[in-house]
């Protein structure tokens, strides 16, 4: 089966970029990878990048939602980046923006965070 | 010839078909060529109708979904029905947040998303028997277009 | 959980619905992810038989078609049955470039094309209660992955 | 509902690009809307492009075919233009390029016929 996404550990940021569909199936997935190295204890801030990820629903915001309760704990946020229309609006009605930023590219987000 | 269109697809009870079943409601609307959002509506709300009979119907046991479509001019109908566990207090679920299921991580938002991108949501269910979905949308594109 | 994934569709026997059985198709072996090739032989066969259900199977007359897909491991089961017509003689039938309808510029070819595309084919037919087509395929790529 | 080709008739020569697969549900729109153009009597030569197609099944044959007897009483000819491996393969299987010729671009099809 194809990858749900790439991890990337760099300056303590953990970088999600999802390549495919951010559902429930994905999200298993996800909170799974993530947690193991959240696990390793180097980890502060965390971005999801949804370049290559036009579609996600509640299960994504679940996903999110909870690795955020990781890191708020040690002074970590979490950042979504390369958000389009479809998903945004998915953000916008869950009100998650409330607690996590958009920025456009991970390189902003990267240097916000 | 009629001008309703109708297909019931039956499929296992298992995540990896969550992107399944939002394929095919799009591949089957696709013929009112709706728009970008319409589309992104149907498959939320389908996705969270599917994703639900799977953890909380079915409660990540085997189990058949059925989803049926049915096309009428430029309504969209969606039903879609597990045989699992069913819910004892309707109201209660459909309550924004409320989640049965938090170690799961689940959001309590997939009713609110099903009410929010579509017309019209119905939820049937009966303890021990299973749990019915119905949704309906117009597909507005289409209706301008004709 | 199991390794094979089911899914039966019913659909109307249109013509328009002839593109949303391929799709499903498609959909239903993506998670195999399979060459542009294989995509392109399945999706073919998958045309030639729905076609067959619309215009011979019903002769254009309302009916409903059944698609089972089943993947076990990488081997992928079509089958794909209507209940009309039938067919009185499968040998000539499956001739290449036989065709009971060349009035509708039928080219014969859609047996072979089957055959070509699929690993195995099995016609089995009742005339006057329907026929069902049976089709098998390995999905190599995903087996070399594997 | 969506076209399912564009029709445009030059120099006594039909092209019809295709905008959708070329499948049986395709195959009787092509077919009407063709014979009641060459109906009008100054068609020549036919060209299918498929640069919008990249699907075909015997249901095409048949419409070219079809088409191709069509025009051949008259001396013209039959074409295809832009074909991706896909639908080359059809042909190929069908031998439908015993009787048809292949192209590159409408231009060079033109230009040959
Ligand atoms: N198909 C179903 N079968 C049984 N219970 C369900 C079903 N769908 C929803 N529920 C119940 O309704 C609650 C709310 O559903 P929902 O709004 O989708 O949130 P979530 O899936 O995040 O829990 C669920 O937590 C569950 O208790
Ligand atoms: N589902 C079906 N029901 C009844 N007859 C069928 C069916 N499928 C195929 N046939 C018969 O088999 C013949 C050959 O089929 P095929 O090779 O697909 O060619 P074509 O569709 O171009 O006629 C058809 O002309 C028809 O007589």
């Amino acid at each position: 089966e194809q990858s749900n996404a790439i991890f990337e550990v760099t300056d303590h940021c953990l970088i999600i970029k999802l390549t495919s569909e951010l559902d429930h199936h994905c999200a298993l997935k996800i909170r799974e990878k993530s947690d193991s190295l959240i696990a390793k204890g180097n980890i502060k801030n965390i971005i999801f990048d949804f370049k290559e990820a036009n579609f996600m629903d509640s299960s994504g915001i679940g996903v999110i939602m909870g690795r955020y309760k990781k890191v708020i704990f040690t002074g970590g946020k979490v950042a979504v980046t390369n958000v389009n229309e479809t998903v945004d609006r998915i953000f916008r009605i869950s009100g998650l923006y409330k607690i996590i930023e958009k920025y456009e590219t991970i390189k902003d987000a990267k240097k916000a965070l | 010839m009629s001008e309703t269109n109708e297909i019931t697809l039956e499929f296992d009870s298992k995540s990896k078909n969550e992107s399944f079943a939002r394929m095919v409601v799009a591949a089957f609307v696709s013929s009112l060529d709706p728009t970008i959002e319409e589309i992104a509506d149907i498959k939320t709300a389908v996705s969270e109708a599917v994703t639900n009979c799977i953890i909380h119907g079915y409660e990540n046991e085997e189990g058949k979904i059925t989803l049926k479509c049915k096309l009428d001019k430029n309504k969209l109908f969606i039903e879609i029905m597990d045989k699992g566990k069913g819910i004892e207090n309707i109201k209660q679920a459909m309550e924004p947040l409320y989640t049965s299921k938090p170690e799961l991580e689940r959001s309590g938002m997939g009713f609110a998303f099903m009410e929010a991108f579509m017309d019209k949501l119905e939820v049937l269910s009966t303890p021990g028997a299973g749990t019915t979905i119905l949704m309906e949308k117009e597909i507005q594109s289409a209706a301008s277009k004709s």
